[in-house]
């Protein structure tokens, strides 16, 4: 599974993208932030409060009880602030 | 070329002229609107120096692709096209441009309006701000893009 | 000059570029709309070889300055354009430019449509168009323009 | 007092401007408008319809009972169509 950061979230976390394995326990997005939050402090505070996060699977918005799978490209980002 | 995302800045002269042409079989627009946004040198009373713009390359192209098939599907338009800067900018730089044409006045400047409301609140650019002596820092959300897109939502 | 009235062209580049200058003592305006209005080739299901716009010389003045002014009390605007053009056009050719600038988006693009809105129905402009078999005909208001101007006087 | 016609108005009148002698009568631009219509069949044609028609004294919008004297400039024209 491919995971993106962007923004504050990236600086945090000190990567802008990483693969992690698999987890046949994680079913949703939910599921995927509660084994992030494991991987560093960094993922920590990045993760801390997901009110402040947007998340995309495959570059869609989506919910954080939306499901995931192997081959997800999922991305974690701050509300939008361009234009 | 109606999305782009780019380093480069872009010419409004070329791209007036570009809207200006009746697409292919049909009248000439009657309407033109465009806006511009450019890079302020003083935000929430502090001097900005300079700004850099990250976006999510693939996903921004889609949103903004979405944003724009979604204003030539509500109002009827000869032409609309929306150009975003990425990359660090300098005060007065120009960072986006979004434009309509239409034989109808207000179906142009709705448009225009409604592209850069959801480009504000869907498109994935963040930005952020340096100030004169120095300090990086996220430009945060303002509660009024929120609102100023919502209106889309209730009325036409 | 904010007001302008006259027979020939102008050049939205050059205007472009006077409103992307701060006014004297401001800061960069970080937001910029633009309307033009073209000449169309087509008008009511005929074919439009030409156009001339007639006008009250000295009253078409007063009344663009009283809306550039009702617009500039209204939002807070750094800068405020109209241009309209008079005597013989042809299809594509520019009649009207407005233009406004500001720190804050909604109120640019809100000034520019106000302004257009009032010229529509209060600047002493009267047009009238020549068909390809050469016959003259004076154009009729529009109800939808009267709408337009109409919702600025409920809400802001 | 200095009469204006524009656009099809002008065209039925056959004139853009006129002067004419000031009438004690006349207090209002309804006054005006009476007898203007009798100064010919084309001035009867242009201010036959007083609803398709605008008022401005001294280039102000006015209504149709608004006060006129000697040396007002009144203008009468259709609904404008710029833009």
């Amino acid at each position: 599974m491919n995971i993106r950061y962007f923004a504050w979230l990236r600086e945090h976390i000190g990567a802008s993208s990483e693969d992690i394995t698999y987890d046949q326990t994680v079913k949703t997005v939910s599921d995927l932030v509660d084994i992030l939050r494991q991987q560093s402090t960094g993922h920590q505070k990045a993760l801390a409060d997901m009110t402040l996060v947007r998340v995309a699977v495959n570059q869609v918005y989506v919910d954080i009880d939306h499901p995931v799978t192997a081959h997800d490209e999922v991305a974690f980002f701050p509300p939008v602030t361009g234009g | 070329m109606t999305i782009r995302v780019q380093e480069d800045d872009f010419d409004l002269t070329r791209i007036y002229s570009e809207l200006r042409e009746a697409p292919t079989g049909q009248h000439t627009p009657g309407a033109i609107s465009l806006f511009v946004g450019l890079v302020r040198d003083m935000n929430n009373n502090h001097t900005v120096a300079a700004m850099t713009l990250e976006h999510y390359p693939g996903m921004t192209e889609t949103r903004l692709t979405a944003i724009r098939d979604a204003a030539m599907t509500r109002w009827p338009l000869g032409k609309a096209i929306i150009i975003h800067r990425v990359g660090k900018l300098y005060p007065n730089d120009q960072i986006v441009l979004v434009g309509a044409t239409s034989s109808h006045r207000q179906a142009a400047t709705e448009a225009t309006a409604f592209m850069m409301d959801y480009l504000k609140t869907e498109a994935p650019f963040w930005k952020s701000e340096q100030t004169a002596d120095g300090v990086t820092e996220w430009v945060s959300t303002r509660e009024s893009d929120m609102t100023a897109r919502t209106r889309w939502q209730e009325t036409k």
